[in-house]
């Protein structure tokens, strides 16, 4: 079981209002992204659930039971920290387990639970090493068995990937994907790569400044983002928004378009415009052009290889149903 | 010329030195002769002008120096003789024993600034209310009954204050010259340790009994400074110490001045040796300095009959350095300060060539004037300062002591 | 960044103070070495030649040999433990949330800027004097006989003073160690449910451990040198007579340079008997 | 833990370090007070805490009694110079090993340490027969020296250590833009060091004022410093303690009041490269 | 002027042989990306280019000229390092002034390039601050400004973007490129991120273990990678490859297919399998699929949405044109 629940929390350091009161639900065995810029309040919230800072105002509840003034230890949560937090002092498997000694936990049982977790996690051949042996990946293992031979109600994860390298990087993500299908635990899991929160999550929390701006699966997110901020977050490269003219076309003040969902052609189209940079990855071709009116440079994704060289003039259409509309108050229009 | 000569001297930081270095200035104004002074505390001093004398490293143009150092300094010719002082100065002036203790072969080595023997101090009016009297020439036996006479812990007070503190030059020199009035001897003439013989061990019982019974708290740490401040604090009955501390005991610091009387330092009763030292700090001029002339002024200066009197002039005389010339215990004012005659007869009762009822082959009272001694007897007065302190019995300091002795007079080739 | 240039330039520029060093470090052993073999007496006629090992066995047969080697580790084990265990404690408080942290620092550094010789002294006369201390005072306020401290407690008094000089250090060096522990570390222990005492023991403890090593090193090379405060305090009775100060004893004392140097040669093998055991550690520890 | 502290907690936590903090500053706060004493105040028992006559005469005596000016400014010019002197002849050796390390670097390092652990007392003899030869003795120059080799291997190792924690690159981008062997130490490396280097310099001034053997042991008038002046308060004859404690007062405070100006940088400079 | 020949050029550290001697030839006005997997050597080898570490065989030209023994300083290269590595008690401005003062350029002069260089880069407003108070990215573009003011024969980055997050990365490598495209300076890369290599390169050097595997353009190395290694190594997500009896039909060791050339469906194709994970990016949709044999999972790539689930089966059909082939050692065969 792990169904946390927030009610109004809120927090404040100081007089600094971090996070205003807030409601949101995390349903048994979810997969919860938390995303948003840069100090938007998202370690704040994770920890505010794991009971490492207290609450200004508000009640937490695990599986129905108030636990705002338990302390981190009685939640029967595990978190993986960002620097992982391993016990550098300690062989990996004395860092594995060591909360099963801390609840005082049988050494048969625990010997057990340290195979398990070390077999689950390719970690057997490393089990006495101390954590400055292993590389980032591994070190990252051992956080995550660390967490999981607690058998936790959650997991909390605060931007565990953010130290690895890009291969390394998807390899984790798929891996601690696949350990929440297996497990079905609720897992919370913090980051500021949108990419992460579209491929992760089952629900998505976007944040900014404390307030939750949507929540929703990542398609929902992708499809109806309900405000620029959102829609400008989701999706790599981002959404292109364009303002003025032609945005009053469609009635409104901001218009969206995604540049997977612009044609672009040397021969016509509704906008024209010259090439600036074109980066050939080889499967797409994300060409930046210059010139639109009320967006400067429109960023347009093109399947495959396209020859385009900077200075050419280009025309393009975006794909009429795919246009999200935004009113001048930045919400989403319909 | 001379006129910007500077001479160095090195020197202890006792209560007539000081003094002297406030009249430095008059002696610079007379012969346009500056002197920089380096006062150091009294082993500090000791370490360092041995360093500098044995590799004549000819830091200082004069040390202050006692009669311990002189004779073996004098000896390696490492001091300037002192034989050509000026008429004015009146070698023959300085009292007998004192030139004799700081002369090696009759000539002269170092000059006397002040002299000491120890006598008894005691306290007139805790005397007198005890019912008993000082004679003026007590035995120990008489010390330890008017001791326990005096002794009242209710009221702070303790029959006796001794030195008990290690340091050869401190409780090493109390019980060196204790042993000399109970008949004991450091050596036997062919250089034997004589810790192992019998009066020894009464002198060190006798010693151990009474401070413990009659002492004050911790006296094992205790040397002069810390008695006297003990006796200016009414603390004390008897203090069987240096004669210099008369005049601080009779002065202004002490809150016991008005009660003070003297006596003669004890001997054992059969033993016709006193516990009585003799000492004198003196000014000496290593050889190879460079301002010898000019520091031979400043010695004639310092330890002259007028320095005496301009002393005398500005404190009063019962704050010139005693004990240094014959002249000072001739002079009338003198003779008024209470404590001159029997300083004068504590001087005179000690005889450095003769030191022991038993013959020795050495020379000095309260020391043996060999190198070896100051080392060994240290140390000897540690294991002594252990057992006061009850870390060890008499017997095992007294084992330990001839252990000592013998290892160091074995490494120097006396045996 | 190592090119043979750099190389080379390092060299160069290790230079002079391994030159400095290695000078400071040999002329005087060497001199030591030649005197130690020597029947040095400079009061009676100097160099009176050689004597072999002569010098050497008279300096460990001495019944004052091992009581000091006892001493000098008495007082280096007595320092080193009590700075370290309250300078552990104290490093734990001071990295608490307080009002006028800053000013309790100050108050807790400074004995560190008190010469030894100030230090010895103070304690011995204004503090530990059995009449007139300030602790003979407080007993006697509480109706008990004062304590001769330097006599009867003399071991004891000095490593308190010693300690006394050397607990800001290690506090300090302490302190900033445990500001250094990483907060998620302790977090991580939290959650997994580790008590106060789990968490120090587990996690500060271990992470403390290189400063302590640094601690150890740093006052064992200045504990093994000791001199001042022993000298002003007891001269080396009742005990605290440690090897440095048998040494000055036969040297200063009793003006035998041989048998002195004989025992600095001692000395120094002590000193090294001790840095390898520590480098042994340090070693490790040290990155 | 960021989490909020109740204010009772930091009440008894600052409770507790101040009565803590107090009572290791004690020793020095009686001997500040005393100072201020008469000689019988000094002794008095029960003893007076802050309600005497305060008196400034034991300052006049012992200044009277010892040119005091002299003994401080030898103290600030050999605790200084060796300090300066050290700190000329460590930074190219901690540059050297801790960017150009090699497999030795680290013994060398702890044999430089190990030259501290030489027994004074078992070589003054031959130091001051050299000091003698070469004219050295009761010179502030030589002591400066002495003192300097003294200090050496301490501040080389602080300095290494911090050395260590500038990042090689910002030396390598230094010699790409140009930068000789000189222009990389003086305009690049010693500048970000300061934090560093003023720590070195303080904690060593300090250990450099405070060493009492040598400064002892080698000087007599011409170079003699603080230490050489508290030694002639040791235990004179009479009552003392009045101008014992001004005498030590006036030799700890110029180092006192530098150390409470200056403690952030001597914290960081006691951490001896102990962080991470 | 700005043409780099290593000739035979070999490193070792001690006994290890880092870089086996190797050839490669830089043009002048190129922009060489030098990517490898972590340790291959890459800085190692642009290091020796600058000077930083001896060659312990081999010649480095520059520009024709034998610079092997030439000390850093007189080889008239730039290098921006990934740590920027800039000087942070020198203002912004004495930070970029720097390389002219120790050259002993006249003030005005120095003072001229300084207006250009913080024009250009946009860092007029920061002259008078310390590094300390920048962003990471305006620290980046100081640490290409002071390169800049040289007016070097050649450029060298050493993965001058890794420190920085995902969105900024994007533009600076942007800004990378169209200084380059602006001031036609040789520029050579290092980076371990494919996706700079593809984008930003004129010639990628693919580096292995210090052998140097391919050396080609962005495309080249998409479309004929040499090897199983860069065929691996270039494509985003990675090319598929396959063993065994499906690689033998087409009388190859080993078969390679990348993501996008797969098709996908629900009812036919030449493979079967079942879906893994699916990661839903809204604009595209990687489905990793079990069950093929010889390679498992496998990685494709749908445009847009495609709604499959965990455990559906599906089936795949690659585009025969786009099959890689390789013989058992490893080479790509034709
Ligand atoms: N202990 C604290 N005291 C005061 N302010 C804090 C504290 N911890 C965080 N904050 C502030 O709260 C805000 C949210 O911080 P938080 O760490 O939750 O952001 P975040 O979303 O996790 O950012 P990042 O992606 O950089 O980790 C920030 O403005 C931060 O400065
Ligand atoms: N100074 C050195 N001494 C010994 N080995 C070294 C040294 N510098 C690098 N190496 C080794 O040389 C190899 C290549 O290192 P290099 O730093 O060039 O790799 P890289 O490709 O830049 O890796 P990364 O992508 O992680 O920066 C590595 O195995 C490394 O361990
Ligand atoms: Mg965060
Ligand atoms: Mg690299």
């Amino acid at each position: 079981m792990g169904r946390i629940e927030l009610k109004q929390v809120q927090k404040k350091f100081g007089d600094v209002e971090v996070i205003p009161p807030l409601d949101l639900e995390i349903n048994d065995g979810e997969f919860v992204v938390f995303v948003g810029p840069s100090g938007c309040g998202k370690s704040t919230l994770l920890r505010l659930i794991a009971g490492l800072e207290d609450t200004t105002a508000g009640n937490i509840e695990i599986d129905g039971a108030d636990a705002t003034a338990l302390p981190p230890a009685k939640r029967r949560l595990a978190m993986v920290f960002q620097s992982y937090a391993l016990y550098p002092h300690m062989s990996v498997r004395k860092n594995i387990a060591f909360p099963m000694k801390m609840a005082g936990m049988d050494q048969a049982e625990q010997d057990k639970r340290i195979e398990n977790a070390a077999k689950a996690l390719n970690l057997t051949d490393y089990l006495d090493r101390r954590p400055g042996q292993l590389s980032g990946g591994q070190r990252q293992r051992v956080a995550i068995g660390r967490a999981i031979v607690r058998e936790p109600a959650a997991f909390l994860f605060d931007e565990p990937l953010s130290n690895l390298d890009a291969a390394l990087r998807v390899g984790m993500r798929m891996e601690i994907s696949e350990l929440h299908k297996k497990l079905a635990t609720t897992m919370v899991y913090v980051t500021h790569d949108q990419v992460e929160a579209m491929t992760m999550a089952d629900k998505i929390v976007v944040l900014q400044a404390g307030v939750i701006e949507q929540v929703g699966s990542p398609l929902e997110l992708y499809r109806t983002p309900r405000n620029k901020f959102v829609a400008g977050f989701i999706g790599s490269p981002k959404m292109n928004l364009i303002e003025g003219p032609e945005a009053a076309k469609h009635d409104a003040h901001t218009i969206g378009i995604r540049p997977e969902h612009i044609e672009v052609s040397t021969t016509e189209g509704q906008w024209q415009g010259t090439v600036g940079v074109a980066e050939h990855l080889g499967s797409d071709t994300f060409i930046h052009i210059h010139g639109i009116p009320g967006c400067d440079p429109m960023t347009v994704r093109a399947s495959g290889e396209v020859t385009v060289k900077h200075g050419d003039t280009v025309y393009l259409t975006p794909s009429a149903p795919q246009i999200h509309k935004f009113g001048a108050d930045g919400l989403r229009m319909s | 010329d001379g006129h910007s000569a500077t001479i160095t001297i090195a020197t202890v930081n006792n209560g007539d030195m000081v003094r002297m270095q406030g009249y430095t200035d008059k002696f610079t104004e007379e012969t346009g002769i500056a002197v920089e002074w380096v006062t150091l505390e009294e082993n500090t001093l000791r370490s360092r002008v041995t360093t500098d004398i044995t590799t004549k490293g000819g830091q200082f143009d004069i040390m202050t120096i006692g009669m311990y150092e002189t004779p073996i300094w004098g000896a390696n010719g490492w001091l300037v003789p002192l034989d050509d002082l000026s008429a004015e100065y009146d070698v023959d002036d300085i009292l007998p024993a004192m030139r004799n203790g700081l002369s090696n072969d009759g000539t002269l080595y170092a000059a006397p600034f002040y002299g000491e023997s120890s006598m008894v101090m005691y306290r007139t009016d805790l005397m007198e209310a005890a019912g008993l009297e000082m004679p003026s020439d007590p035995t120990w036996q008489f010390i330890r009954e008017a001791a326990a006479a005096m002794d009242n812990p209710a009221e702070d007070i303790n029959g006796i204050c001794l030195r008990g503190k290690a340091g050869w030059g401190e409780g090493g020199a109390f019980i060196t010259v204790t042993g000399n009035s109970f008949g004991a001897r450091w050596f036997d003439e062919d250089w034997n340790a004589q810790f192992d013989q019998p009066q020894w061990a009464d002198a060190l019982n006798f010693y151990v009994n009474l401070m413990n019974d009659y002492g004050p708290e911790g006296y094992a740490t205790n040397g002069f400074n810390e008695n006297l401040s003990l006796f200016n604090q009414g603390k004390c009955g008897m203090w069987i110490d240096a004669t210099v501390a008369a005049s601080f005991v009779t002065g202004d610091d002490s809150t016991v001045a008005d009660h003070v009387g003297f006596a003669l330092a004890p001997n054992n009763e059969g033993v016709e040796k006193r516990a009585n030292w003799l000492w004198a700090w003196a000014l000496a001029i290593p050889a190879g300095t460079q301002q010898e002339a000019e520091a031979k002024q400043f010695i004639e200066w310092a330890t002259s009959k007028d320095y005496i009197e301009l002393v005398a002039a500005n404190e009063g005389w019962a704050n010139v350095p005693p004990g240094a010339r014959t002249s000072l215990y001739e002079n009338p004012e003198y003779q008024k300060v209470p404590f001159a005659q029997m300083t004068l007869d504590s001087i005179n009762a000690a005889d450095p060539t003769d030191p022991t009822v038993d013959p020795v082959p050495y020379v000095g009272i309260q020391f043996v004037a060999i190198p070896e001694f100051a080392g060994m007897a240290t140390e000897v007065s540690q294991e002594f300062s252990a057992a006061y302190a009850g870390q060890q019995t008499v017997e095992e300091a007294l084992a330990k002591a001839q252990a000592i002795t013998n290892e160091t007079m074995e490494a120097a080739g006396y045996r | 960044m190592a090119t043979k240039a750099s190389r080379s330039a390092a060299r160069v520029m290790m230079a002079p103070a391994v030159i400095l060093l290695l000078g400071w470090m040999l002329v005087p052993l060497i001199m030591t070495l030649w005197f130690s073999f020597r029947t040095y007496l400079p009061l009676r006629g100097g160099d009176q030649g050689w004597t072999g090992f002569d010098n050497y066995v008279r300096f460990v047969t001495s019944s004052s040999f091992w009581p000091a080697i006892a001493t000098t580790l008495t007082l280096l084990i007595g320092v080193l433990v009590i700075t370290i265990v309250l300078g552990v404690l104290l490093a734990i408080l001071l990295d608490q949330p307080m009002w006028g942290q800053g000013v309790v620092r100050i108050l807790v550094i400074a004995p560190f800027f008190v010469m030894p010789t100030v230090s010895a002294l103070v304690w011995k006369n204004i503090f530990m004097d059995p009449t007139n201390g300030l602790f003979a005072h407080l007993w006697r306020f509480f109706g008990a006989e004062p304590v001769s401290w330097l006599s009867d407690a003399a071991m004891p008094s000095i490593i308190l003073i010693v300690s006394w000089q050397w607990l800001p250090f290690a506090t300090l060096i302490l302190l900033t160690a445990i500001q250094s522990l990483d907060s998620e570390q302790l977090e991580a222990a939290e959650m997994d449910g580790a008590s106060v005492l789990s968490r120090f023991f587990y996690i500060a403890l271990p992470h403390l451990s290189r400063a302590i090593t640094i601690v150890v090193l740093i006052q064992t090379i200045f504990l093994l040198a000791i001199f001042a405060e022993i000298f002003v305090t007891t001269g080396g009775a009742f005990g605290t007579r440690t090897l440095s100060y048998l040494i000055f004893q036969r040297v200063l004392e009793s003006q035998n340079i041989g048998l002195g140097s004989a025992g600095g040669v001692y000395a120094i093998i002590l000193a090294n008997i001790v840095a390898i055991f520590l480098m042994r550690i340090v070693g490790k520890n040290l990155d | 833990m960021a989490r909020a502290v109740t204010n009772q907690r930091k009440a008894i936590n600052t409770t507790a370090a101040w009565i803590i903090g107090l009572l290791i500053f004690f020793p020095i706060l009686w001997t500040i007070l005393t100072s201020f004493k008469t000689e019988a105040q000094a002794i008095s028992d029960p003893p007076v805490f802050l309600f005497f006559d305060w008196t400034t005469e034991n300052y006049s005596t012992v200044m009277e009694r010892s040119n005091y000016g002299r003994f401080l400014w030898n103290s600030i010019f050999i605790a200084g110079g060796s300090t300066l002197l050290g700190i000329i002849i460590a930074i190219p050796a901690a540059w050297s090993m801790a960017f150009v390390p090699s497999k030795r670097t680290k013994d060398i390092l702890l044999w430089m340490l190990s030259t501290k652990m030489l027994p004074a007392v078992g070589v003054l003899y031959p130091i001051y027969l050299l000091f003698i030869q070469f004219g050295l003795l009761d010179n502030v120059y030589g002591l400066t020296f002495v003192l300097m080799l003294i200090n050496l291997p301490i501040i080389v190792w602080m300095l290494y250590t911090y050395f260590r924690e500038i990042p090689g690159e910002i030396l390598e981008a230094a010699r790409m833009d140009g930068a000789g062997l000189k222009s990389e130490i003086l305009y690049v490396l010693t500048p970000m060091a300061i934090p560093g280097i003023a720590s070195t310099v303080l904690l060593n001034f300090i250990l450099a004022w405070n060493e009492a053997f040598w400064t002892l042991n080698l000087t007599a008038a011409k170079a003699a410093p603080l230490t050489a002046f508290i030694a002639s308060y040791s235990s004179p004859e009479g009552l003392f303690y009045a101008k014992l404690s001004a005498a030590s007062t006036m030799a700890i405070a110029p180092i006192l009041i530098m150390g409470w100006f200056s403690q952030k940088q001597l914290v960081r400079g006691l951490t001896f490269g102990a962080v991470k």
